[in-house]
């Protein structure tokens, strides 16, 4: 009876792969409605599978739901880092971190929200704003000054954003009291005890998570890109180590006592739901493909082969690789945001450097390169690590639960050894393929005419 | 050399030099290129050809002096930079992107001017829409004009390597240039491949109205096909003149067969 | 094909749910991750107590079933974890996590789905308390919450020790060092101390010359070490090596047969009970552990802190349980609210605030052993 | 034609080359972080020169047990290119080995127990060699067998495939290491082959005495230390010695220039790169039994840490190059120790990455690194 589970676990595993193949499928479709009818039926079958109740059992339990939504933040963090390693050729450490940023950013804005107090929104919505303006700014100046070294620059962004945010502050403390009256207090709520209001304000403050990552990645990118790669992968190693220090001492060192440090941030609303976590899911695959499907895609994948070359193409690698690192933090801003909001409860060892080797094994897992393989690893590493081998593992007796993160070891290194590109090499399905333009599709007839053989693995290095 | 005015050069190179710490890899350098030229630029192994060329076009700093591109001082600029203003290469050991099909290493070079942001490929704008349309058939027929379009969906590593050579070619051209540098265009081509590459030199330079200057080996090669020679030995030049000058030129026969060699060759 | 595949499973998850005829109690515990030695602790004493009341018949007839998971320590782990235990397994009870930063965010999870959740070690106050302040009615403790310990510390150092001046070291990522250390600090300063120096450290340190040098500086009177006892291992061993001869004080931390006693000599720590005590819990407990566990030389093991935590909340439970008469999670909490119960670290009641009233032995340790100093009643 | 030939022994430069605008800005930046950072040090030691030097030592301590794992990561980098992230557990594993060596076979009193009439200090003496040596071998068996097992199949794979091995292997190493039958994740209090004895300095060295006070100001150190940094710096010239002077030395020299050139000259690289893991492996254990000894508590993941700091001192002193791990090793250990002293200690990790990131930024191979010149 307890091997219902098992086979449980299995059935849903594979339904989900089904279910990225076909939503990947439908997305792919030309027409716009097409897309549409993919995206409501994507969504629609999840949801009814929530609801759906037979007595007492969800047939997609809080468990698994937990999952899925772990598994669809895991997957916008997997996308970005594919983008910035895999696309780009950078090896980034640095993901997690900024999925921390991320979360901690919008946690803070909807706690003080839900706590009576909107100058969290303000300062850090109108810190993004004015932080995205002064970058801007600066590096309309440094254009006209050409070439002028990249720590001076970094010196001068580095400014203007401390400058921006002093004003935010500032600023955000000095609407805030002038605002107040429309916010309303405990004793007369206004729009800060709206649920409809609350809602929004999660959706802003996700954005602006990603923002703030986005922009804290470009000023910690600006200079360290420039480092080879290996000594760039243990730069992004100590960012997330920084990171992780930061947050640990985030009410002695930073300024955010209800961040309480190392005791965990408590009391964040758990506003995250299906329908957010498939809106973002969403948002963030269109992005990364519309990204990668480009010709600065292509230019990002140029500077991946070979970056002499691609200068020699006329193709600005300091700027590539900062666009490619800029966006692929966004969208583990906006993960870390979605995450932050699901579990309710932030402590700083969810952030630690050990853990953030796992999106770069998903990444490696799903193969290099393949959008389609990172979200088929990410929900794979999962519903494999959380769900299945813990469902397995518990049947088997009161040590065998310790075996869990030895297994998974082993299983790390058979999959390497035996597909060391990857589970899906450079592989992709239905939405992601470069097949969506008319040429693209007279290639995949000519592919098939031509029995070419694409095998797509990545060398590494000269 | 004073005679050579501004407007019939392209490249003017003055008293470049390069120097990797203590060693002189190139040492006051100076070369003009007159427009429309093949000129080719020789010399023995190490003689500081392929520096040259990264300091053309900016890969590597230079140490002192100034290049010129079309009366624009260029050194100092990035490499894109230089890219964008007319100059494209080829490299000595082929860098195409090789896990890329054909037709992507030539929409690669498109890039700079691809006519769209990435906030159009973001939204997937009109525009997007329109000049990535535009982008790839312009690239397919660049292709097909060197009989290239049959392999633009082939992934550039598993083309053979003579057309390897003809791709990364055509991608530097699709760059839009008015100086191609083709370094060691020839190298690893047997004697009919050879006389081909020379008959498509020939044909790219008058279709796209360029100005050639190439770093060769193979001297039946270089005598055949340039107009100008300028001969290096470490990191100086030694001889400059037309193919028949530098053939009989004592300090070239020295430097590529030693000291004595010129007298017997004389002889 | 995907409708097929659903309805098949609901089925499959249908048949499962039926069988469950036992009482199964989940086991929440760090069993890997950064602290698998504290969730070994505390699975080993939770078990010890299972497998004695199976023993004696069960629960209301029934028999304990342990379901046990891993919590990693984690928020995100433990939260996988216990939604497996509420939604998979059908528990109503759960007996972890071991760590505040993996308890917090379940007891949210526990309280929405009714299940009861008693953490043996957990001890931020917001473990059963949350931001507004208000009780969490499905969440328990077994063990002190930091201010009480942390308070009753600086009361010993203060008057006992007659120490002025203290130093305060802390894990600045550990919630239970945080807290014993702000309320020592409150207190001692309360009561006229003053505090000469904080230092902080992260749980992963090993060396700690620089902190101790800043130490031998300050000239306290008093080094408050709120850590476990593998931090104290190393800290007093390099004091010693350094000549620094001020006492240490910590808490429970400390207690565990791994203590290096050679070199935290000199030094006092609060704890649940004295092992020198002839209460009849004590020794059966010190004996049934014995019996049940070796260690790698085949010799019975000592508990824990850690591990008697572990026994006690679990029997906590059970009795709460036998009490209620029912396994109705509502009439168990109701049950534990009331309960007396005398266990290994002494005779339990809950408070308000679901933590539960107990006394608290002070030890003193020496060159070759744990002795008794004194008993401070709640 | 006219052959410009240049004038033989010119300066490289007659007319000033423009340097890049607003460089200055930069340098300014940084200078004036390293300014203030080194006043305020300074500041701190004036008022107080006794605690700055016992800082400075405490951080030489650190510093040196970095120095032995780090020699393992910069070899094994310099020569098959990998972030070899299990050699930290293969350094816990190194203290374990020790561990159950003394405390459950007591190896360190073997010679008494052969030889009864032995001095009991020389028998303390080799048998601790003893315990040493079947540590080194142990984690030299492990090492060339996780190379044979998990890194050799992919050495014509993608680097990265190769680095998630070793990424899993680490794991592999700390999880099956905390099963309870295996070492259990607890703290093991680590029982020293011989005892600890300290010092202290003033007007002449002193023993401190277990349990009593040393006067105030004064600077102490023990034993370990001592023998940490002499096995540390002994370890330094002998590796000097393989990599100059030796066979295999310039067969390892070759290797990590060119794989496949060195391949043509006959050279094994296989074997090579097996030795390779092997010796640094070695090391590494040889710093895990000191690390314990020195720190007397171990557990299955006590290389995780220590092993990070290891290779971003590697990084530091330019990876690759076995001075230059030594150096960076020992900066490290002093920036932690002087962080600790005088900024914050929570802060010391950030303060250790951030002097890695601008040492990188203004030399991007290292301290010693060669620069990696790209061809074009």
């Amino acid at each position: 009876m307890e091997l219902g589970y098992l086979a449980g676990s299995i059935v849903k595993l594979a339904a989900l792969i089904g279910w990225i193949y076909g939503l990947l499928w439908g997305l792919g479709r030309p027409k716009a409605w097409q897309k549409a009818v993919t995206i409501i039926l994507a969504f629609g079958v999840i949801q009814a599978a929530i609801l759906a109740k037979f007595g007492d059992i969800a047939l997609f339990s809080a468990f698994d739901q937990g999952l899925l939504i772990q598994a669809c933040t895991m997957t916008m963090v997997a996308l970005g880092l594919n983008l910035i390693y895999g696309f780009n050729g950078q090896f980034s450490l640095a993901q997690w971190g900024f999925y921390g940023i991320g979360a901690y950013c919008s946690a803070d804005i909807t706690y003080r929200w839900t706590s009576g107090d909107a100058s969290g929104l303000l300062v850090a919505g109108l810190g993004t704003i004015l932080g995205a303006l002064a970058l801007f700014l600066v590096g309309w100046l440094l254009k006209k000054k050409r070439g002028v070294p990249v720590l001076s620059a970094f010196t001068f962004y580095l400014i203007a954003l401390v400058a921006a945010g002093f004003a935010a502050v500032k600023l955000g403390g000095a609407l805030s009291p002038l605002l107040a009256p429309y916010f309303g207090s405990p004793e007369a709520p206004g729009v800060l005890a709206s649920p409809l209001a609350l809602q929004i304000v999660f959706f802003l403050s996700i954005i602006v998570a990603g923002a703030f990552a986005a922009e804290v990645s470009f000023i910690f990118g600006l200079p360290v890109l420039s480092l080879g790669s290996d000594y760039f992968g243990i730069a992004t190693l100590g960012f997330a180590i920084i990171v992780k220090t930061l947050l640990v001492n985030s009410d002695t060192i930073l300024p955010f006592p209800e961040m309480k440090g190392g005791r965990g941030m408590i009391g964040i609303p758990k506003l995250t739901n299906w329908i957010w976590v498939f809106a973002f899911l969403i948002l963030v695959i269109v992005i990364i493909r519309n990204f990668v499907r480009s010709s600065t895609g292509r230019a990002t994948l140029a500077v991946r082969e070979d970056e002499i070359a691609a200068r020699a193409m006329g193709i600005d690698v300091a700027k590539n690789k900062l666009m490619a690192f800029v966006v692929g933090s966004f969208v583990a801003g906006l993960g870390g945001a979605i995450y932050a909001h699901y579990i309710g409860f932030l402590a700083p060892g969810s952030f630690d450097f050990i853990q953030g080797y796992n999106p770069l094994i998903i990444v490696v897992f799903g193969g290099l390169g393949s959008m389609t393989g990172t979200i088929a690893a990410s929900f794979g590493w999962i519903f494999f690590l959380e769900g299945f081998l813990r469902v397995l593992l518990g049947q088997l007796g009161s040590d065998a639960p310790s075996w869990r993160l030895v297994l998974y070891p082993i299983a790390l290194l058979l999959l390497m050894l035996v597909r060391p590109q990857g589970l899906l090499g450079t592989v992709e399905w239905g939405f992601f393929k470069d097949g969506n333009n008319p040429i693209g599709r007279a290639r995949e007839k000519l592919s098939a005419a031509v029995k070419l053989k694409g095998s797509g693995t990545k060398k590494e290095g000269e | 050399m004073a005679s050579i005015k501004t407007g019939d050069t392209i490249l003017s190179i003055k008293k470049a030099t390069k120097a990797f710490g203590g060693l002189l890899a190139v040492k006051d350098l100076d070369l003009e290129l007159p427009k429309g030229a093949i000129q080719g630029l020789i010399g023995p192994n190490g003689a500081g050809k392929t520096t040259a060329f990264n300091l053309i076009t900016g890969v590597i700093p230079i140490t002192s002096g100034a290049i010129s591109f079309e009366g624009e001082r260029i050194d100092g600029l990035e490499a894109y930079e230089v890219t964008r203003l007319g100059i494209a290469r080829t490299f000595q050991n082929i860098r195409l992107f090789t896990n890329l099909s054909v037709l992507d290493n030539v929409r690669i070079a498109y890039h700079s001017h691809a006519g769209y942001g990435l906030g159009d490929s973001l939204l997937r704008s009109r525009r997007y829409a329109e000049k990535e349309k535009e982008l790839t058939e312009r690239a397919m027929d660049f292709l097909g004009i060197f009989h290239l379009d049959g392999l633009a969906f082939e992934i550039a590593k598993n083309l053979p390597y003579g057309q390897q050579r003809r791709v990364e070619i055509a991608r530097a051209l699709a760059c839009a240039p008015r100086l191609l540098l083709l370094d060691e265009p020839a190298a690893g081509m047997n004697p009919k491949e050879t006389l081909e590459l020379m008959d498509y030199i020939h044909f790219i330079k008058d279709r796209f109205d360029l100005t050639i200057l190439l770093i060769e080996h193979q001297m039946r090669f270089v005598m055949g096909i340039c107009e100008y020679i300028t001969v290096m030995d470490f990191g100086e030049e030694i001889a400059r003149g037309t193919p028949a000058q530098i053939q009989v030129n004592e300090r070239v026969v020295e430097a590529y067969l030693g000291k004595g060699a010129a007298k017997i060759a004389a002889s | 094909m995907k409708r097929v595949l659903t309805i098949a499973l609901a089925l499959v998850l249908t048949v499962a749910s039926l069988s469950a005829a036992d009482l199964k109690v989940g086991v929440l515990s760090p069993l890997t991750g950064p602290v698998p030695s504290f969730g070994l602790s505390v699975k080993e004493g939770t078990l010890l107590a299972v497998s004695e009341w199976n023993a004696k018949g069960g629960i209301l007839g029934q028999k304990i079933v342990p379901v046990i998971e891993d919590g990693q320590c984690d928020a995100a782990a433990a939260t996988n974890a216990a939604n497996k235990l509420i939604n998979q397994d059908q528990v109503k009870f759960i007996l972890g996590e071991v760590c505040s930063g993996a308890t917090i965010p379940v007891t949210e999870l526990a309280g929405a789905a009714k299940v009861l959740l008693l953490s043996p070690t957990a001890t931020n106050p917001n473990v059963t308390v949350d931001k507004a302040g208000k009780t969490k009615d499905f969440a328990f403790r077994a063990c002190y919450i930091d201010p009480f310990q942390g308070g009753i510390l600086a009361q010993f150092s203060y008057t006992r020790l007659k120490a002025k001046n203290a130093f305060i070291l802390y894990d600045q990522g550990n919630d239970y060092t945080i807290g014993l250390a702000n309320a020592f600090e409150a207190q001692f300063t309360k009561l006229g101390g003053k505090v000469v120096g904080k230092e902080t450290y992260t749980k992963t340190d090993t060396d700690f010359s620089a902190i101790l040098a800043k130490i031998k500086a300050a000239k306290p009177e008093v080094v408050l070490l709120p850590d476990y006892y593998n931090i104290v291992n190393l800290v007093t061993k390099q004091a010693k090596e350094k000549g620094i001869t001020v006492p240490f004080v910590g808490g429970d931390g400390w207690d565990s047969p791994d203590l290096d006693k050679a070199a935290a000599a000199g030094g006092y720590y609060t704890n649940h009970y004295s092992p020198e005590d002839k209460r009849a819990e004590v020794v059966n407990f010190l004996k049934a552990y014995a019996a049940a566990y070796k260690d790698d030389a085949g010799k019975g093991k000592v508990p824990d802190a850690l591990a008697t935590l572990g026994y006690d909340g679990a029997n906590l439970l059970f009795t709460a349980i036998k009490n209620a008469g029912s396994t109705d999670t509502t009439k168990v909490k109701e049950a534990l609210e009331k309960i007396s119960f005398n266990g290994v670290t002494g005779k339990i009641t809950f408070d308000k605030a679901h933590n539960p009233v107990k006394a608290l032995t002070i030890l003193s340790v020496t060159k070759d052993k744990i002795a008794f100093d004194s008993v401070v009643q709640p | 034609m006219p052959s410009s030939i240049a004038s033989g022994k010119a300066p490289i430069s007659d007319e000033k080359r423009r340097g890049p605008p607003l460089a200055w800005v930069g340098w300014a930046f940084l200078g004036l972080i390293g300014a203030v950072t080194v006043a305020y040090i300074a500041g701190k030691a004036w008022s107080n020169p006794v605690l700055f030097l016992q800082n400075i030592l405490d951080g030489l301590k650190l510093g040196f047990v970095y120095a032995l794992i780090a020699l393992g990561y910069t070899m094994v980098y310099g020569i098959v290119k990998l972030i070899n992230f299990a050699h930290g557990d293969v350094f816990m594993v190194g203290a374990f080995t020790s561990f159950y060596a003394v405390s459950r076979f007591r190896l360190h009193q073997w010679p008494s127990a052969v030889f009864p009439g032995i001095d009991p200090t020389v028998s303390v003496i080799i048998g601790s060699i003893t315990v040493v040596l079947l540590a080194m071998l142990i984690c030299v068996l492990l090492a060339v067998t996780i190379e044979r097992v998990a890194y050799k199949p992919l050495r014509e794979a993608p680097r990265i495939a190769a680095l998630i091995t070793a990424i899993g292997v680490s794991f592999f190493l700390e999880f099956f290491g905390a099963l309870p039958f295996v070492y259990s994740g607890r703290f093991i209090p680590y029982k020293a082959p011989f005892p600890t004895t300290a010092w202290y300095v003033q007007d002449g060295i002193h023993p401190i005495v277990s349990g009593t006070a040393s006067p105030d100001n004064t600077i102490s150190f023990s034993n370990i230390f001592l023998l940490i940094a002499a096995a540390s710096i002994l370890v330094q010239v002998f590796l000097q010695w393989i990599v100059k002077r030796t066979k295999i030395g310039v067969a390892m020299r070759a290797a990590s220039y060119d794989k496949s050139t060195a391949r043509l000259m006959g050279i094994n690289v296989d074997r090579v790169i097996s030795f390779t893991f092997a010796i640094g492996a070695a090391f590494a254990g040889l710093g895990g039994v000191l690390y314990a000894i020195a720190y007397s508590s171990i557990w299955s993941q006590l290389g995780v840490l220590p092993g990070l700091k290891a290779f971003v001192a590697a990084v530091l002193g330019g990876i690759g190059s076995i001075p230059g791990a030594f150096v960076g090793a020992l900066i490290m250990g002093q920036a932690e120790a002087l962080t600790m002293g005088y900024i914050s200690t929570p802060m010391r990790d950030a303060v250790a990455f951030a002097i890695l990131i601008i040492v990188l930024l203004v030399k991007p191979t290292g301290l010693f690194g060669e620069p990696s010149g790209e061809k074009a």
